[in-house]
């Protein structure tokens, strides 16, 4: 069996003083896809954000390909593309600058306009590359921040409630887009609380490892 | 990796610059603060009760330390709150290169202008002329030193409410070396008490000291306020 | 009462009827070009008798001559700020469309009238008091009256729905409108009230008619230009806002 | 009805009071803020240049109106980006009425204890103890003013991004005559040119004015940002 | 027939310049709900907001039991309680700060501490009753959103998105608790993309009275 390309090992994680979770161990080879489910509170989103680096856990190890993500620094930042609850839009770029100041920050260093209008237009938005991001809607800004994903080619996604506000087109249409990711020999987090269709996903609940209720 | 460190830079930068200039009034509003409160103070003291030329420097650039404070409170909130900031420091780019070309925009757009903009006040305030160009100078070296400097502090008030205000309280004691180093090298300019010119290097050596650490520390800061 | 009421009813009524948008431009149309041909005139004459006609003052030779830009100046940037407040207040009580377009056209016109005078006030105070500004109350109020101004378009600019725009900056103005005369009355009282002014505007020698004349002249060349600008900038704002209607691509058509 | 009015404007009072109380630096900060401006002045300009005393009134009402209008900029900023807003104006109650509860407990938490503080400022200035009273008084009368004003420019550039310095732009002509008469009337009271009472019962006509006006105005203002 | 709690007639809105939909006619009599659907950018919210007097219609006729709400003014808030988008909570308030704040000020003149920790345990936060609003996840905060709904006794209820970051469970509760207020008389219009499960519940697609794409 090759070796699991994102694998998290007895993590557990604390916000504030209480410890939320503990002993979740996981691991991710080419193509494969974890649904990360649990009731609110549970701690689905710190978990996302200490695999990321934006939290830090309290023990445990995450490993990219073998190696601590720790010890890879900025390096892990290469491969990963994180979706969390906030869009990270900026009100007053238009969808086009959007997201490609998000790719040339996040070292898409050849992405030009045409790769920013085929990302646009995968996420239905190919009619509003001009329009501010203050004038869109919940749903549209949503799929505007699913766009940015689609310029930086990274090998793991970690989506944070990805179909909120979306519309039953779009979730469809997110769904076929992670399956792509998948076959591409990538890896995914998802966190959601609706169900989704996609073959072959494994279901993690995270109520198991919870330390403390609520 | 090279170049596309300098091609993320620049997307900084742009995006600043862009944002600036889409709610292009902000620009002018530091100017327009920093025109306001150089007005009160002659409101307030009644011009008839002193020689308005002596407390010119001290004015001047008091009014631009508030215009630039002012604007620091925005620096990193907007990008907080709507999660630009979380994306920002999961760049695989040192993130203090980030910051500063996000910094060196501010600047542009801030500290620039204003410097630019004080002859003209400082006519109104009755400053001798000969004085003019210490007073743009005091303020090119010494305008850079405050936004770096706090910079710190915009960034370790993120998420605590309010912060607005905290900024300044942390900030204010950090510029009280370049206020008096700046209004000091512009009142010797002008009444040609000392050369204006250990002053001025003294304020040059200060931007020097904040160039080398103030965006490292910022990006520290900033890695701690979203932990 | 009841007559008053009706009164207004019926202004109202005539001010949506004309003051719709399309209308107003025709109308307008047909009024533009003798504005602009009587200002031309105005300010030819104006100046001809201003720079020619009038001899020079026995104090000051011919540096008063800029007397004839900045009084009316001063006196327009006056007079703009209370037809900004007019305006607002009809496009925001009476939901006037019109009114609002001329409360944003008449902003820049005033704030450029509230400059000149500053510019020209500073221009003739080097020679006049060897300063180019001095705290005197007028001086300052006039400042203060620029900051109104600046930040009525500051916050006209920042916020692009129209509607919006109109209603918030028509609140600012209507403030502003009920400041004026307490910033005015506040400054002078406050320069005025320990000891008499060093320097005063009101103690001119009283004008020559040579004098007179060119000032009145030119009052109402500045006042047939605001206008005429007037017009031309709410025909533009018109055409913005109403791109998407009929009879502009009409318009449009028939010009191309 | 009437007593669930009043009871409605209590809970919105008491919000307000919880709210700072749980962020209390907020509070320190205004005054730390107010502190700090009137540090800096004597700072930049040299002390030894002019009489303290002569500028002491200026300064600090200076320093006073700055400190609110900052904290103006913060007032109804999270209220609108959290929806809490929405939530106000729907409420059943006159607008009008609620909002003069808010301005009322922003008052009673920033320019009151201004108020209070400034003597100990003024000793620091070397203003003249028979100057104190009035000093009081007029920051008193003055300073509700500046937060009734202030919030009408503080609820219209809602939504307007960056809106904090369009805040101070907006603001500042408007607190001028306030500014004069405070200043004025402490200046008075030190040297005894004329008696403070002049100075001080415009103040009030001011604030009866404010009291008026500016709640409805502010309202308004509210239903425009919101819609 | 009685006449009809709750109509709308021929409604239009518009966003910036552009008109959103036009000719929106509906009557909802005591005990009905209207779920309105639609894709992303549709209007949904600028209907909703519209309804309730926060937007302004271009034009249209909105009525309370045979009356116009911009007539009733004021009296027209003390009937209808509104959820957006966003959750309308302070941070730094408590949960039952939070909820009790929000009775007051919407007329719940008698809502003591009992309410309040009813409303509470009715959306699963009983023990968070003292817990600041900062330290909830998305779930939780919207869940607190909805108990302020609870405290007011409001006939009209206009729901914007009411399921976002809900867990399971916590999905079905709500749908129980709106079926509490239809048999208890009241009317309700909800805007969600997620289907949900309430008997008798009529479907209103936005869709059909479009008038500029997107
Ligand atoms: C920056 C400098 C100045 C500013 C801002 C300024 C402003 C004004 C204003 C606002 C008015 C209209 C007053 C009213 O009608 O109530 C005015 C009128 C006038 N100004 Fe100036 N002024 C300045 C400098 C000067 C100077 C240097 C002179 C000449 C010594 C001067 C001479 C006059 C005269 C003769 C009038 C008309 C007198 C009257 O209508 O009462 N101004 N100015
Ligand atoms: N800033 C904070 N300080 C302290 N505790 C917090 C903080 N933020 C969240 N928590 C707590 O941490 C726990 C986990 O929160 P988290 O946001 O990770 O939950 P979640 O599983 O994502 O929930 P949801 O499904 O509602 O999004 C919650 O119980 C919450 O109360
Ligand atoms: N502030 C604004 N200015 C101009 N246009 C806007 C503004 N906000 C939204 N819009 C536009 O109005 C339209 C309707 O927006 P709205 O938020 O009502 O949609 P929605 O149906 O609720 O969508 P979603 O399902 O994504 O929440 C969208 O096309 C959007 O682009
Ligand atoms: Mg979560
Ligand atoms: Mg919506």
């Amino acid at each position: 069996m090759p070796e699991a390309m994102f694998s998290v090992r007895a993590l557990s994680c604390a916000r504030g003083d209480r410890v939320l979770f503990g002993g979740v161990s996981f691991e991710l080879h080419a193509g494969e896809a974890l649904h990360i489910r649990g009731p609110n509170g549970h701690g689905k989103t710190t978990l996302l954000r200490a695999l990321c680096g934006l939290g830090r856990p309290l023990r445990g190890d995450i490993r990219w390909r073998g190696e601590r993500v720790r010890d890879l620094g900025d390096e892990f930042y290469a491969v990963l593309a994180y979706l969390g609850h906030l869009n990270g839009l900026r009100d007053e770029l238009t969808a086009a600058e959007n997201v490609w100041t998000y790719a040339r920050i996040h070292g898409g260093a050849d992405c030009d306009g045409k790769t920013v209008r085929a990302a646009l237009a995968r996420v239905g938005l190919a009619a509003a590359a001009g329009r501010p991001a203050r004038h869109m809607s919940q749903g549209q800004k949503r799929r505007l921040a699913l766009a940015c994903l689609l310029v930086v080619d990274r090998p793991l996604w970690l989506l944070d409630e990805p179909f909120t506000a979306l519309d039953v087109a779009s979730v469809g249409a997110l769904v076929s887009l992670i399956e792509e990711h998948l076959h591409g020999g990538g890896v995914a987090l998802i966190v959601s609380h609706q169900a989704f269709d996609l073959p072959g996903i494994r279901a993690f609940d995270l109520e198991h490892f919870v330390r403390v209720k609520r | 990796m090279r170049s596309s460190l300098l091609g993320a830079m620049r997307a900084v930068f742009v995006r600043e610059l862009l944002l600036f200039w889409r709610r292009r009034t902000e620009v002018a509003n530091v100017l327009v603060f920093f025109v306001i409160v150089t007005t009160l103070f002659p409101l307030a003291v009644g011009p008839e009760r002193l020689e308005l030329a002596h407390i010119a420097p001290g004015v001047l650039w008091v009014a631009a330390l508030l215009a630039t404070t002012l604007s620091l409170t925005q620096l990193f909130i907007i990008d907080y709150t709507e999660g630009s900031l979380d994306q920002l420091l999961l760049s695989p780019y040192p993130l203090t290169a980030l910051v500063f070309a996000k910094l060196a925009a501010h600047w542009v757009l801030t500290g620039l202008p204003l410097a630019l903009l004080s002859p003209l006040l400082a006519v109104q305030m009755a400053l001798p002329d000969k004085a003019m160009p210490t007073l743009v100078l005091s303020l090119l070296l010494g305008t850079p030193v405050l936004t770096l400097i706090g910079a710190i502090p915009a960034a370790l008030t993120l998420g605590v409410r309010g912060g607005g205000v905290l900024v300044s309280l942390l900030v204010l004691p950090l510029y009280t070396p370049v206020l008096i180093f700046g209004a000091e090298a512009v009142a010797a300019a002008a009444g040609q008490e000392f050369a204006a010119t250990a002053h001025l290097s003294l304020l040059a050596a200060f931007l020097v000291l904040a160039l080398a650490f103030a965006p490292l520390a910022c990006a520290s800061a900033l890695r701690v306020s979203l932990d | 009462m009841c007559i008053g009421f009706e009164g207004v009813a019926r202004l109202i009524k005539f001010l949506h009827k004309y003051g719709a948008p399309k209308r107003f431009y025709a109308t307008s149309g047909r009024f533009l070009p003798w504005f602009a041909a009587i200002t031309v005139i105005l300010f030819v004459s104006g100046l001809y008798l201003g720079l020619y006609w009038a001899p020079p003052d026995y104090q000051q030779g011919d540096a008063y001559r800029i007397m004839f830009v900045h009084v009316p100046n001063a006196w327009m940037s006056m007079m703009a700020y209370v037809a900004l407040a007019a305006f607002a207040a009809a496009g925001y009580i009476w939901n006037i469309r019109l009114a609002d377009m001329l409360a944003k056209a008449t902003a820049p016109l005033g704030a450029s009238f509230t400059l000149c005078a500053l510019v020209t006030g500073s221009l003739w105070g080097k020679p006049m008091w060897g300063t180019w500004w001095v705290w005197d109350a007028r001086l300052t109020s006039e400042l203060v009256l620029f900051f109104l101004y600046v930040g009525y378009m500051a916050l006209q600019a920042s916020i692009e729905d129209p509607r919006r725009a109109a209603h918030a900056s028509a609140i600012i103005a209507i403030v502003g409108v009920i400041n004026v005369p307490i910033i005015h009355y506040s400054v002078y009282w406050w320069h005025t009230l320990h000891q008499p002014a060093s320097i005063t505007l009101t103690k001119q020698p009283t004008i020559y008619l040579t004098m007179l004349i060119p000032l009145i002249v030119m009052s109402f060349a500045f006042m047939f230009f605001y206008l005429t600008m007037l017009l031309v900038r709410v025909r533009n704002e018109i055409l913005v806002r109403e791109k998407d209607a009929e009879w502009v691509r009409n318009l449009v058509e028939k010009d191309a």
